[in-house]
This record gives structure tokens, C-alpha cells and sequence, in this order.
């Protein structure tokens, strides 16, 4: 069993020896000579005005939350889907209790219109 | 897998637990001892999974416990978050020693 | 030694190692970047012990999810991007605390030599995410209703105090 | 004949059988390992380029320009003088930059896409690891792209990085969910997260089976990308090229690199999820799983070339009030024919009928419920 596991560190190496490849080359192959004008960050050529590292709205921070505990749900809900059709319809009331529990909460943000942009 | 004796897991979790837990005590920043507290949660979970394959490989209490201490770490990591967004919009800070209004 | 120690060792030093990186770094950023590279090295672990289905859990929830939550939550309080100025990243207690935990540390591994622990070192047969889903189903269906509350509480929670 | 349809397992073998004269076991394992890893790699570089290509082209031609013309015959060797530029360009690093992470972040943005062909299957007997978590191993290894793009934004120190990597970030996670949840439907039948047992066990393509989970797969799909019409973060108008503002060079080719590899997955999970993978009569497989593989890039292609930019407000609303509890409906009625006609023992006619019944069920209960809203965005449409 472990050595199916075993190619993913193979895949894992060349996936990383790829980028750091062309990488490499490029930084044989290309010139360097950077000035402080060049060096400067890229804003629409206008000087920099303030501190790049801004202070984001919270929106962001609901939309990763929600997206969290879905991604929870999936830890539970992928095995059932395989146990699912060796196991009866119980099964599938017991998951629309599960669900149905997180659906309000995906309501209650709807509602509250946490889920807005705005 | 066969040749990796039990111990070795123990200690590279307990090890891994101890760096946790000097990280949430240490750190001034309350996201970096939220953190700390996450890799503390990981090395108990790396004991559940090695006492699962080692003790009981036959039953599946041990990856149960940890897919519901996953859960749990998540729930916790939400609500820790948002309180330390709330804490960092009315006070400012994120430096704990700063928000002292239960303290002595 | 074998090829499956080898690797265990270096899977270990990379976690071990990253959890340093993690709680000694200055940037928070950067020590929540740390932090997703201890998390992969978990995963790496329970591949070992022949958990995959744990290990894509563990990508998918921690380094996937909970790291995007703790970037997000970092973005959201400017300041703590760039390291304090005038101030230690650790505070006042922090050599205590080091010892502290050393000697934890030296405990654990005494106690994790020293017991004799009643291995079994059965093959792991059937299919597991086939018996884990059974298992949600039938023995361990209470938990599992009750996470999903656990779940609902925190999405209303957190979402009520993140937004005023 | 038969040599070319099993090209792939019989040259495995042959090489197997040579080496194993000279070498002992596990370096011939070894050596396997390293060749068919290092083929797909090749394979997937070189469709990378060719995509370039062709992206060029198919936009060109829909908006009746002729497109790379110059380089080669029809423009061909065009890629090939992309790459020749891309390499001797000078590499510029801002000097407020944090230069570890800034560094870094192309590597681990092209990574995580290339380690998901791991479990694909390119034909018959043509998978690298058929693990038994496969589908999840596919999407968990593609969520951790946004970590690159976060490292990306964040190290520039560029408000615009910043901020294409933040809405970048935001979108992705959002869109993860339906993309996850479409898939159940599909693993309810088959019962197996491994890749071949899901190929193994499509007699009839799923797509016919799970028309709405496909929908939604390759919605949420597009938005995982961050292509047309979801490429808010990347909206040139607005903040210039989004996360790879900064970048330039070899750098900025890695980002590009990234994006079409994850065209390149996502093409190919879609694939042998929902259109039968590398089945089909008459040509062999791979040829079959290649033929799939377009058709979904050209789709892809087509969108881009036909639908202008979203808002993020609609984005952010149509992952979580639209596909979100659609995908959960899909599932449910899944759930219900999959008692009523067990996939195991029924005839692929049978079950087709009762699907086709299930889904008009169910578009007509997704149709009814979202009636007033699409009724008040169209007065809403016409009212301003």
C-alpha cells in the first residue's frame, strides 16, 4: 500500500524540480541589472502612495469561515457518499439531518446578510 | 511501515507538541498563539493515528477521534479568529498584553 | 535502515523543524506560512501510518482551509504584518516558558521509551472509507449529528462576532 | 494492433522485464517510478506550450482576427519563441519586497497542479497511483494553489498583488465547496473515491446520469481557475494583472504555467469524472481520454471568448445562494434514485430513465424555488 504512496514523493520532487528548473536556467540565461527607479514597485507608474500592506474587510474573512466549515462537512459527508449505496435509505436521512443542520446555519448567514458583498 | 517502532511517533508528537505549546505561551501576538495552539491539536492527532495503527488496528475509533478533533480544531480556529477580529476592531491591537480588562 | 525510516525521519525533521520556524519567526505572515509546511509534514505522517484518507483530510481542512482562515484573519489586522517595532515577538515569560516545555518534552519521551506498549501489528484490511462512512452511519452516528451542531454554532458564532 | 492499444502497460512491462536483468528490484521500481512520472511531466509541458498556442489561435479566430502568424508555419513555433523570451528576459525583484516568499511563490503555485496528475488515469491501465482516495487527493492537492497566491500578493508589497491575491483567494474557496459537493453525486454511485474504480464503473458517461453535477463541476470549475468570465482577480482594469503584478520573466511564465496546468486538471478530473474517462470504442484509450480532454479545453476556450467579466458581488452570490444549495438538491435526489434503482444490479437503460425522471424533478424544484429572485434581478435589470 505504501508504495503506491511512494510516487506521489517522486511526483512531489519533479513537481518541485520543474519550476525551480526553468527557474534556474532563466537566472543563467538573463541579464541583471537592476536600478533603484526599476526596482520600485509597479503601481501604474505613479509613486507609491502609503503602506502596500492594506487593511481588508471583514466580507473576506465570513467567506473563508463559511467555506471552513463546509470543508469540515466534507470529511463527513465523502465516506458516506462511498458507504452510501451498501447502506439503505436510513443513511440518507440521517445525512439530510446532518445537512439540514448546516443549511441553517448557511441560512442564518443568508438572512443576515453576512453573505452580501457590498 | 512494520519497521518504525511506536516510540518514534510518541516522540516526534510530543516533540511537536512541545513547540506548540512554547508558541502559544510566548508569543505576544494573539493570531501567533492561535497558531501555537493548532500545531498543539496536530501532535495530539499524530497520537491518535499512530495509537490507532499500532493498538487497534482493527476498529475505527482512532480515525473517528481524530476526524471529529479536525472538526473541532476548525470550530475553534473560527471563533478564535473572529474574536480576535473583534478584539483588534474596538482596542486596535492584537498584542495580548495589551487587552488586560479582566486582568487584576 | 530502511527506506521507510529514512523517510520517516526526514518527514519529521522537515515538521519539527517548520513548527520552529513557525513559533520563532518574526513576520506572523511568515510564521503562518511555516505553519502550512509543519501541517503538510503531518499529512506526510499519517501516510506512513497508512491513514490516506486522513491525509487528504488533513490537506484539505488544515492546509487548505484553516491556513486560508488564519492568512485572512492576518490580512485583517494590518499591523501585525510587519514585526513590532521596539517589541520582542515573544514576550516577558518567554525563557520560562522554554524551559517549561524542554522539560515536557524530556518527560514525554521518558514516558513513550519507557512503557510497554501492547502493540498489535495487524494488517489494516477492507476498505477503509467504505467502513468509516458505515461507522458514521451505525456505531458512531451520535457524533456525528453532533459535530454538525458543533459546526452550526461556530458558523453563527463566529459570524456574529466577526461583523460587529 | 493490439501493441498499439496497450501502449502504455506493454512498454511498463518490456522495460521491466530489461532492467530487471540488470538491476536488483527496487531500483527497477525506482527507475519506473522516475520514467512514467518524468512522462507525464514532459506530456503536460508540452501541452502547456501548445495550449498557449491555441488559446491564441480559437480567441483570435471568434473575434475574426487571424492571431500567431508570424513564428513557423501558422504561427506554430510560437510557443517556442514565448519561451525563448520568457527565458532572457531580466527578472525584476522590488526592493520592498519580502525576497524569500516572493521568490518561492512561483515554485509553489506551479507545484500543487502538477503533483494532481498523480492519479490520473490517461488510459487503460495508464495511472501513475490508483489510490483508493484519489478524487480527493485530486482536489485537496489543488486547494493548496492558494497558498501560492497568497505568498504571491502578500510579498510583493503591491497594494494591486495584494488585493488580486486576496479576491483570487476568496473566490477559490468559495467556488471549492460546490466543486466538492458536485462530485459526491457521482462517488454515490460508483462508491469508490479511486480514480479507475470511477472510470471502471461508467457503462453509461455520468454526465447523462448527473447532468447538473457536471453543470456545476465545470462552473465552479472556471472559477477555481480564475478564468473568463470569473477573472476578477486578474481584471486588467481594475488592478493591472492581479498577484502577478510584480512579476516578470521566468516568474511571471511560472503563473502562466500554473493556470494552464490547472486548465489541464481540471480538463482531465472533468474527464474521468463525469465523460467516461479514457473509454470509448474503436481508438485506443488514451487517444479517446486526449479527444475528452479537448473538448472540455475548448469550451473552456469558447467561454472565454464569448462571456464578458462578472461582479464579485454576483460571483460571491451564485457560489453560495445558487450552486451551494443546488449541489446539495443533486445529491439528495441522487440519494433517492440510487435507492429506487440500485446502480449494481439494474440495466444502464433503467437507470438512465430514472435519472432522466429524477433531474427534470429536479430542475423543476430548482426553477420554482429561485423564481422570485431571478424575477426581481430581471426587473432590476430593466428598471435601471
Amino acid at each position: 500500500m505504501l508504495a503506491n504512496y511512494a510516487i506521489l514523493a517522486v511526483f512531489m520532487v519533479v513537481a518541485g524540480l520543474v519550476p525551480i528548473g526553468a527557474l534556474a536556467t532563466a537566472w543563467v540565461i538573463r541579464p541583471h541589472k537592476p536600478n533603484p527607479v526599476k526596482s520600485e514597485i509597479y503601481e501604474c507608474g505613479i509613486e507609491t502612495v502609503g503602506e502596500a500592506w492594506v487593511q481588508f474587510k471583514v466580507q473576506y474573512y465570513i467567506y473563508a469561515l463559511v467555506f471552513v466549515i463546509f470543508d469540515v462537512e466534507t470529511a463527513f459527508l465523502y465516506p458516506w457518499a462511498v458507504a452510501y449505496n451498501r447502506l439503505g435509505v436510513f443513511a440518507l436521512f440521517e445525512m439530510s439531518i446532518f445537512v439540514a443542520i448546516l443549511l441553517a446555519g448557511l441560512l442564518y448567514a443568508w438572512r443576515k446578510g453576512a453573505l452580501e458583498w457590498v | 511501515m512494520p519497521d518504525i517502532p511506536l516510540s518514534w511517533y510518541l516522540i516526534v508528537a510530543s516533540a511537536l507538541f512541545c513547540i506548540g505549546l512554547f508558541g502559544a505561551l510566548s508569543r505576544r501576538n494573539a493570531i501567533g498563539i492561535l497558531m501555537g495552539i493548532e500545531v498543539m491539536l496536530n501532535a495530539v492527532n499524530i497520537n491518535l493515528v499512530a495509537f490507532w495503527r499500532y493498538i487497534t488496528p482493527q476498529a475505527l475509533t482512532g480515525q473517528v477521534f481524530v476526524i471529529v478533533s479536525i472538526t473541532v480544531a476548525a470550530a475553534e480556529a473560527a471563533v478564535g479568529l473572529a474574536l480576535i477580529l473583534a478584539i483588534f476592531r474596538s482596542r486596535d491591537t492584537v498584542n495580548i498584553e495589551d487587552v488586560h480588562l479582566m486582568k487584576w | 535502515m530502511s527506506i521507510t525510516q529514512v523517510a520517516f525521519i526526514l518527514i519529521s525533521a522537515i515538521t519539527l523543524g517548520s513548527a520552529l520556524a513557525m513559533v520563532t519567526s518574526r513576520t506572523v505572515f511568515v510564521a503562518a506560512l511555516w505553519m502550512v509546511a509543519a501541517f503538510v509534514g503531518v499529512a506526510a505522517l499519517y501516510i506512513l501510518l497508512e491513514a490516506g484518507f486522513l491525509a487528504a483530510i488533513q490537506l484539505l481542512i488544515y492546509a487548505g482551509g484553516i491556513a486560508v482562515l488564519i492568512l485572512f484573519a492576518i490580512m485583517l489586522t494590518p499591523r501585525v504584518m510587519q514585526p513590532m517595532e521596539g517589541l520582542s515577538r515573544f514576550n516577558d515569560q518567554w525563557m520560562f516558558v522554554a524551559a517549561v516545555s524542554a522539560f515536557l518534552f524530556a518527560g514525554l519521551w521518558a514516558l513513550a521509551i519507557r512503557t510497554d506498549w501492547p502493540v498489535n501489528l495487524q494488517r489494516v484490511t477492507g476498505d477503509n472509507i467504505f467502513l468509516l462512512g458505515r461507522g458514521f452511519m451505525t456505531q458512531y452516528l451520535l457524533p456525528f449529528e453532533v459535530t454538525s451542531i458543533l459546526l452550526l454554532v461556530a458558523l453563527v458564532g463566529a459570524i456574529v462576532i466577526a461583523r460587529d | 494492433m493490439q501493441f498499439i492499444y496497450d501502449i502504455g502497460p506493454r512498454i511498463v512491462a518490456i522495460t521491466a522485464q530489461f532492467l530487471g536483468q540488470h538491476f536488483p528490484a527496487w531500483a527497477v521500481q525506482l527507475i519506473l517510478m522516475i520514467v512514467s512520472v518524468a512522462t507525464i511531466a514532459v506530456f503536460v509541458l508540452i501541452t502547456f506550450m501548445f495550449l498557449t498556442y491555441l488559446e491564441r489561435k480559437i480567441i483570435a479566430r471568434m473575434q475574426d482576427r487571424i492571431g500567431p502568424n508570424r513564428v513557423g508555419p501558422l504561427g506554430l513555433l510560437q510557443p517556442v519563441a514565448d519561451a525563448i523570451k520568457m527565458m532572457t528576459k531580466e527578472d525584476i525583484t522590488p526592493t520592498v519586497a519580502h525576497r524569500a516568499a516572493y521568490n518561492i511563490a512561483p515554485v509553489l503555485v506551479v507545484a500543487p497542479p502538477l503533483m494532481a496528475f498523480a492519479v490520473i488515469p490517461f488510459g487503460k491501465g495508464m495511472i501513475a497511483a490508483d489510490l483508493n482516495i484519489g478524487i480527493l487527493y485530486a482536489v485537496a492537492i489543488s486547494s493548496l494553489g492558494t497558498l501560492g497566491l497568497l505568498m504571491a500578493g502578500w510579498s510583493s508589497r503591491n497594494k494591486f498583488s495584494l488585493i488580486g491575491a486576496m479576491r483570487a483567494v476568496a473566490q477559490m474557496v468559495s467556488y471549492e465547496v460546490p466543486m466538492i459537493l458536485s462530485l459526491m453525486g457521482v462517488l454515490m454511485i460508483t462508491g469508490s473515491l479511486a480514480m479507475g474504480q470511477i472510470v471502471s464503473k461508467q457503462a453509461v458517461p455520468f454526465i447523462i446520469l448527473q447532468p447538473v453535477a457536471f453543470i456545476i463541476y465545470f462552473i465552479s470549475s472556471i472559477a477555481e481557475l480564475n478564468r473568463t468570465p470569473f477573472d476578477i482577480p486578474e481584471a486588467e482594469s481594475e488592478i493591472v494583472a492581479g498577484y502577478h503584478t510584480e512579476y516578470s520573466g521566468m516568474k511571471f511564465a511560472m503563473f502562466m504555467m500554473s493556470e494552464y496546468v490547472s486548465v489541464i486538471v481540471m480538463a482531465a478530473v472533468g474527464t474521468t469524472v463525469f465523460l467516461g474517462g479514457w473509454r470509448g470504442p474503436v481508438l485506443p484509450s488514451y487517444i479517446w481520454f486526449l479527444l475528452k480532454i479537448y473538448v472540455i479545453i475548448f469550451v473552456l476556450m469558447w467561454f472565454r471568448g464569448t462571456l464578458p467579466r462578472l461582479r464579485v458581488d454576483q460571483l460571491q452570490g451564485f457560489a453560495w445562494k445558487f450552486c451551494v444549495p443546488v449541489a446539495l438538491l443533486n445529491i439528495f435526489m441522487s440519494g433517492i434514485v440510487i435507492f429506487l434503482v440500485p446502480p449494481n444490479t439494474t440495466h444502464p437503460l433503467v437507470q438512465v430513465a430514472a435519472y432522466a425522471v429524477g433531474n427534470i424533478i429536479l430542475a423543476i424544484v430548482v426553477l420554482l424555488l429561485y423564481r422570485r429572485p431571478t424575477a426581481r434581478a430581471a426587473a432590476a435589470v430593466s428598471g435601471a
